[in-house]
């Protein structure tokens, strides 16, 4: 394939903005540094108390551990009782996890990468009935208001995600015009402020790019993403970038690529250690993927949890998060266990936060 | 030229006999009883070993309450989709009718701000309409219900994402759930006490009416049904568009039940659903589709599957358990017949 | 009397390309038995489904009930108040449902059952009682399918003239119409006679009664008048009085037809006894046969021999061919055809089929044909093989060869591509002979192979088999209708307990023998058909 | 007794007839070609709408392989279901077959370094055993194919969730990619040409073969095949089989395909397969479950999907499509049958 970045410098965006686009690549390809959001606060109160962790799906495998590091976490803390709820995803399972939570007398629930709290308002209500704290983690962009149902929530940049794979993409296309498309599932609420986002970011960098749109729902990946894509690539070859607003929609989205034989590239939202693995294999046409640790999120969840749990105030919605490294080919191989490229400064970070630990 | 076998006979149901020779005559009285009531001592057992593996859990209010309410949608599509089946015919479509009718109760209330009781009825009237649609193209233009309603249902799919926008509406007037999922009686969610009622209604009508013993012709043998002057057509209009209102009331509890409604919602119940009004008709009227053994067969499921989680037990043993329950339920049904 | 009980005038019918009934009008007195005849396919049963408003007939028809128009087409069920009643053709009991729901389906007006509540047990009570009335002995609560043929007839036939009775009481009416649609080849010879006491004393309240068969001689006893319909038009109809059964069948074959000799049943048979080959190694000899209601049976068929086996129901003869080929498990005994012996408890159809035996099934549409695929392939199931050129099946001349043989069988129609479930029964069963005479069986087992045929197939059928037998086969043929086994047979064995008893030799053979016989055997095994109990 | 209704004809294809008074010996000839071809006329006319509105695109080498080549797994599958479904089976497990197989394939390959041709050939085992149990179940124990098959479905997806510890394996060996998604022929994907070599087999056998004519008589009347010497029970072992087989050759595409497997693969496509299925059923043998009728509606279905992708149609215009295509294929097939 005749690879974007190796054409003649295009004059659709200027040299400077792709100079200063580098820049911020460069940053973002940095591993983060922890720094406290929050004051620190005695976590004596929790021994004996129990949290339910629930992921969006056990099928995803990040959020499938970092919901069990959550328990992991809390078990530390004195709620040895803690429990992992495995479960499906979609609307009903969550509502079997919730009565089991509610039903069993359970302190706190986790609901691990976003299960939207809107979706489930009536076990949120019989939550706050039953006295039952719970933290969202990883819902939705910083930018957003806070949900009024829960007790607290983490956020993700999900947006500043998908700004890094605009910046990305333009540089590939060294200047030149490019089309860009952007894959959603509408049913996860991020997934429209990332289209939006990414729309906005070609408007305001590169006026001759275009931007498309197709909505595959997750339980359609199977059955019709790559057909999808492939038809994308038909109806317009100009593609080179596709913005994948959830790195699952990878396997199904290479293939669609590497048939059509255009030379575009993935610029993801996931930092799924699955997917972020096969950047390694030059063979795969990957640009980006960015995403946070789960661990490490596994532990700003779990901090904010402790907090209301513990009847302290939580950290508002807009700073608790866990910050997202961008991957490329050029970084991928620090992309290696124990702590996937992200140190663990984190984990020293938040036990520094957490005062009284029983037993400790 | 369409015999009279159906669905429970030939694919379904225990009665589902091999070729010529195996003689069905000698059927003995315990047999009989035996495979009756095969289902319910299979719940029981399960109840008790449940109890005694974890017995403060699994015998606490929480649990039972939650045994009983958690699977109501589930229990009012497998009600939905069984009219259709006792009278000989199958609706794939029923899921797509109740998803349609939860996200049409989502964006009348949520995006129109029309009230949630209102919003409801005209879920209900959807759900009759879809009914209709089905009954016109198989039971008026007299095609297989089988592939017809597997396409209207993609149909009605296709119109909850165009209607959703492919998202989920949240938001929805907390009175339904308060109606639904959160107030309750002896400590249960009335839902299920709804879907009690319904099944006891279905139970009643189809036992002990005139119009339930015309239904049975229809579903058993719907020939012999229309030379006995029997309107087989009009039963089986009656049927889909019952099914219909049945499934979008699936759809009320689903959006009492998650506050929401997504391009996803009812739909993920329907394969289950049918696992269930199947696994009902091994048992009560062994043979036929019927409501008492549809209920018994949804309570069983979620036994296992609450007792399982209860046990902490990982996901694939609930599916391992849902899998394994009918096939032995099945099996074993077809067993107690022969002896 | 100024009105008729049932008055048709103009009606036609049309399935497709198939012209079933033109501009046909029917008439029946009041009071009076009518018999509606007519060769396999003529048209008879669509007649009553008109009747009963199941099919729509073409504009123009007319219809009238004791003098009142009826609208048509009619509404489902609206047989009912106008007081018609029916016994349709395979009787139209669901099945798989019990004699009580089959009496309550429909109607349920009852005086206990209301609209929103039925009695159970009490309509079981009521069940049994009108049953017994009519001098039928079921339990109500038995499913359909587990009751021997003869008893579904009988409460089927129980079931109409209750309707009846039910809506002369209600209405007040004196005048209503019982329709009988082929009852008899579901009744053995004892058994008939329950059915024409029934219809008497149903003619005797003022009632009328339309009775279709093929048997002659049991339209002769009962009917007062004939309406014969051929090709869908009336062709006569006559006073029994009037006419004589050879003038019927002329009437029913058509004049052409009937040159050939087809009355009654005919000379199928060679008048004189020819010698049969008795050695051990030819020929079929069964021991110890065992299962069902079979027990120790022995039975030997020579070559070319024609063996009738005749009993009352319930005496193990309609097991027979089952066990023989292996359709239902016996639990004992050999069965030595041609010198190669099986034990029959490890028999099974498609062992049967390899060895050259052959069974002709009474149930034809369920066990014999495949109503949706095509004439030709049903014909030729068993050899398809045989058309097979270069490791590819030729359909084409798969379809020619078919074609010949119903040219040989004059199959009517003659398109061997047709589903052959649109064929009516004297045809769909020369299709089943056909099928089955193809792989040249040794052995060629019936069951009431004639169960529904009219007289000109009959006598067609008779010399298919006969023919075949004379190249050697043996043939096992167990009938109710002993005129039949009288016709066809070259000795006629007696069973009687699950056991064979005696034997009538050709010599003595006679249809009278064959009653005497049976009734003999079954009072000195102490048996009594299971379904004569409570009736003289 | 079961009598020898069966699938095609009471739920499913155009032979579902109504109750009695339906009249089928006179179709005419016109009628009788018209119904055989109406799909393929269909999917002609279709062809042409799209080619007129986008000609440029449309007919572009790439679009025709899209067509061709990116709906193998549904046409593979759907070639699996058929088998049971012409011996008047049906086997709802296919999908769990087919993803069992496709998680095996990367558990070995991925996880225990097994070379990718005999992690291929150990998923084909996998497929055969998975089929056999089926047969066993329903054929050997006399159940009812649908429930049972439900049963051993959702039972083999439990085993999917408990060898993939419910989580997405990806890595698989390219060398599989390159053999069915990657080469193409004439420019169409190899897997393409795999289907259509199954198909052909398929439709050979049933055609112009003894054993397919066999086949023919246990589906469409068993008792009759029975009691003619058939040995119709080792037919429908060797249908489930052979589909267990095919739906593993399924889950070798899907992991060619993605390079991928999770724990839902291969059994979203099983509705799907079963609505190609019963729409082959309404055309070239209309009646009855056919190979080329089958092939025709899996391409008359990628055809309007991938048209109405290329025009920019939202994601419920093809579920919209996919229901109405459904619906109006076989209200029409059923209406020129008529006339
Ligand atoms: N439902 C139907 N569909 C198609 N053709 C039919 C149907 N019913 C009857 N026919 C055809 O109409 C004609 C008359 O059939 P009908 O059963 O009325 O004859 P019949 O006189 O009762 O014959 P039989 O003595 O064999 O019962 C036959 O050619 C038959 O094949
Ligand atoms: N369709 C059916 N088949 C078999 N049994 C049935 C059926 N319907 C009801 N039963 C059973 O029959 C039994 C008696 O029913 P029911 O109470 O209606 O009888 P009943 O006529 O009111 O009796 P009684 O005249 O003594 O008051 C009950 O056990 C009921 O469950
Ligand atoms: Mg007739
Ligand atoms: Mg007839």
């Amino acid at each position: 394939a005749n690879d974007a970045a190796s054409s003649e410098p295009g004059t659709a965006v200027s040299a400077e903005t792709i100079a200063q686009l580098k820049t911020e690549i460069a940053a973002g390809q940095e591993q983060p540094q922890w720094a406290a959001q929050g004051p620190a606060f005695s976590v004596a109160g929790l021994a004996g108390k129990k949290i339910l962790s629930m992921p969006v799906s056990s099928q995803l495998a990040g959020c499938d551990s970092m919901a069990r590091d959550v328990v992991e976490i809390a078990k530390s803390v004195g709620m040895t009782e803690s429990t992992y709820f495995q479960n499906d995803g979609g609307p009903a399972a969550w509502v079997q996890g919730m009565n089991l939570a509610i039903n069993q007398g359970f302190d706190g629930v986790a609901l691990v990468c976003g299960i939207d709290p809107a979706a489930l308002a009536p076990q949120m209500e019989a939550a706050k009935q039953a006295g039952m704290k719970v933290v969202d983690m990883h819902l939705a962009d910083v930018s957003e208001a806070a949900s009024p149902l829960i007790a607290g929530q983490t956020n993700g940049q999900f947006n500043d995600a998908m700004r890094k794979g605009v910046a990305a993409a333009l540089v590939d296309a060294n200047g030149n015009a490019i089309d860009a498309l952007v894959i959603t599932s509408n049913e996860n609420p991020p997934s429209i402020g990332m289209e939006q986002t990414v729309k906005d970011e070609f408007a305001r960098l590169c006026k001759e790019c275009g931007v498309e749109s197709i909505n595959v729902p997750i339980p359609s990946y199977a059955t019709d993403l790559s057909g999808a894509v492939r038809s994308a690539l038909v109806r317009n070859p100009d593609i080179r970038a596709i913005f994948t607003v959830y790195d699952a929609q990878t396997p199904f989205v290479l293939p669609a690529i590497k048939a059509s034989r255009v030379p575009a590239k993935t610029y993801a939202f996931g930092g799924d250690e699955q997917f972020v693995k096969l950047m390694a294999d030059a063979s795969n046409p990957m640009g980006t993927d960015m995403g946070p640790n789960f661990s490490w999120m596994a532990y700003t969840g779990a901090d904010q949890l402790f907090r209301v749990v513990a009847g302290q105030p939580p950290i508002p919605a807009a700073q608790a998060y866990s910050p997202y490294r961008l991957w490329t080919p050029a970084n991928v191989g620090e992309f290696t266990p124990p702590n996937f490229g992200f140190g663990d400064s984190f984990v020293d970070g938040y036990r520094s936060l957490w005062l009284d630990v029983p037993g400790a | 030229m369409s015999s009279s076998t159906e669905v429970v006979k030939r694919q379904g149901g225990p009665d589902a006999r091999g070729p010529a020779g195996n003689g069905s005559g000698g059927v003995t009285w315990l047999g009989r009883w035996a495979e009756r009531a095969a289902l319910p001592v299979a719940w029981l057992v399960l109840f008790v070993v449940f109890a005694v593996l974890s017995p403060d859990r699994f015998l606490s209010m929480g649990n039972v309450s939650n045994i009983l309410g958690s699977q109501s949608i589930l229990f009012m599509l497998a009600l939905a989709a069984l009219l259709p089946s006792m009278v000989g015919d199958i609706d794939l479509s029923l899921g797509g009718v109740g998803g349609l009718a939860a996200i049409a109760i989502a964006v009348l209330n949520v995006n129109h701000g029309v009230p949630i009781t209102l919003a409801c009825l005209v879920a209900v009237g959807i759900g009759a309409v879809c009914g209709a649609l089905n009954a016109l193209f198989v039971v008026r233009f007299n095609t297989g219900p089988f592939i017809m309603t597997l396409g209207t249902g993609t149909f009605f799919t296709g119109l909850i994402f165009w209607v959703a926008n492919s998202t989920t509406i949240v938001g929805v007037a907390p009175e339904l759930s308060e109606w639904t999922y959160l107030r309750s009686l002896l400590g249960v969610p009335v839902q299920f006490f709804y879907c009690l009622l319904i099944m006891l209604a279905i139970w009643y009508v189809a036992t002990y009416t005139p119009l339930g013993v015309r239904a049975l012709f229809v579903g058993q043998s719907r020939e012999v049904a229309v030379l006995s002057g029997i309107k087989a057509d009009r039963i089986r209009w009656g049927a889909f568009v019952l099914a219909g209102v049945i499934a979008a009331l699936a759809g009320v509890l689903y959006v009492g039940t998650t506050g929401s409604a997504g391009p996803t919602s009812v739909d993920t119940f329907l394969l289950p659903a049918y696992a269930a009004i199947f696994l009902g008709a091994t048992s009560i009227q062994p043979g036929r589709f019927n409501a008492l053994g549809t209920g018994i067969a949804v309570l069983f499921l979620a036994t296992g599957v609450a007792g399982l989680q209860l046990l902490g037990a990982q996901d694939y043993a609930q599916q391992l358990f849902y899998g394994a329950a009918l096939v032995l339920a099945v099996t074993i049904s077809r067993y107690l017949r022969r002896t | 009397m100024g009105t008729t009980a049932l008055e048709m005038r103009g009606v036609s019918k049309q399935f497709g390309a198939t012209r079933a009934l033109s501009d046909v009008d029917l008439t029946v007195e009041h009071g009076e038995v009518l018999a509606l005849l007519g060769e396999n396919g003529c048209g008879k049963s669509t007649l009553v489904k008109v009747m009963a408003g199941v099919y729509e007939p073409e504009p123009g028809a007319r219809m009238s009930v004791d003098g009142v128009d009826v609208a048509l087409p009619m509404l489902p069920g609206t047989y009912r108040e106008i007081g018609l009643s029916f016994v349709h053709q395979d009787l139209g009991l669901a099945r798989p449902l019990t004699v009580l729901e089959n009496l309550l389906g429909g109607t349920v007006d009852g005086t206990a059952s209301s609209r929103w509540r039925i009695r159970w047990r009490h309509e079981a009570r009521r069940a049994t009682e009108m049953l017994r009335s009519y001098g039928v002995q079921v339990d109500p609560w038995t499913v359909v399918d587990h009751l021997a043929p003869v008893d579904q007839a009988l409460v089927a036939i129980a079931r109409a003239a209750e309707e009846l009775k039910q809506h002369r009481e209600r209405s007040g009416a004196s005048s209503s119409v019982l329709v009988l649609d082929e009852p008899t080849v579901f009744l053995p010879e004892e058994e008939v006679s329950f059915l024409f006491d029934l219809i008497r004393s149903v003619v005797a309240s003022g009632s009328s009664v339309v009775f279709i068969s093929h048997d002659l001689p049991a339209v002769r006893e009962i009917a007062d008048r004939v309406t014969v319909l051929r090709d869908g038009r009336v062709a006569a109809s006559a006073r029994m009085s009037d006419v004589t059964d050879e003038e019927i069948v002329e009437l029913i074959v058509g004049p052409a037809a009937s040159a050939k000799d087809t009355f009654g049943h005919g000379e199928a048979r060679s008048a004189t006894g020819r010698e049969f080959d008795r050695s051990p190694d030819t020929g079929l000899h069964v021991t110890g046969l065992s299962g069902g209601r079979v027990r120790d049976l022995h039975l030997d068929v020579a070559p070319g021999e024609v063996v009738g086996l005749a009993g009352l129901i319930g005496s193990g003869a309609e097991d027979v061919p089952y066990l023989l080929f292996g359709a239902r498990p016996a639990t004992g005994g050999e069965l030595t055809l041609n010198g190669r012996t099986t034990p029959l408890t490890r028999q099974n159809p498609s062992a049967a089929v390899s060895s050259g035996i052959a069974l002709i099934p009474a149930e034809r549409r369920r066990d014999a044909i495949a109503p949706e695929v095509s004439v030709a392939e049903n014909m030729m199931l068993l050899v398809v093989s045989r058309f097979r050129k270069r490791g590819r099946l030729r359909p084409g001349q798969l379809r020619a060869t078919a074609d010949e043989r119903a040219e040989m069988l004059d199959l009517r129609p003659r398109r061997t591509t047709m589903p052959v479930g649109t064929l009516s029964g004297g045809n769909a069963q020369k299709v089943v002979l056909a099928k089955w005479l193809e792989i040249r069986p040794q052995l060629l087992l019936l069951h009431e192979p004639t169960q529904g045929v009219d007289v000109a197939a009959r006598a067609e059928i008779y010399r298919i088999i006969q023919r075949a037998a004379e190249g050697g086969m043996s043939v096992v043929w167990v009938s109710s209708d002993f005129d039949e086994l009288a016709a066809v047979s070259d000795r006629v064995v007696i069973v009687s307990g699950g056991v064979a008893t005696t034997a009538i030799e050709l010599s003595d053979i006679s249809p009278e023998a064959i009653t005497t016989g049976v009734y003999g055997a079954a009072a000195a095994t102490g048996e009594s058909s299971i379904s004569t109990v409570g009736r003289a």
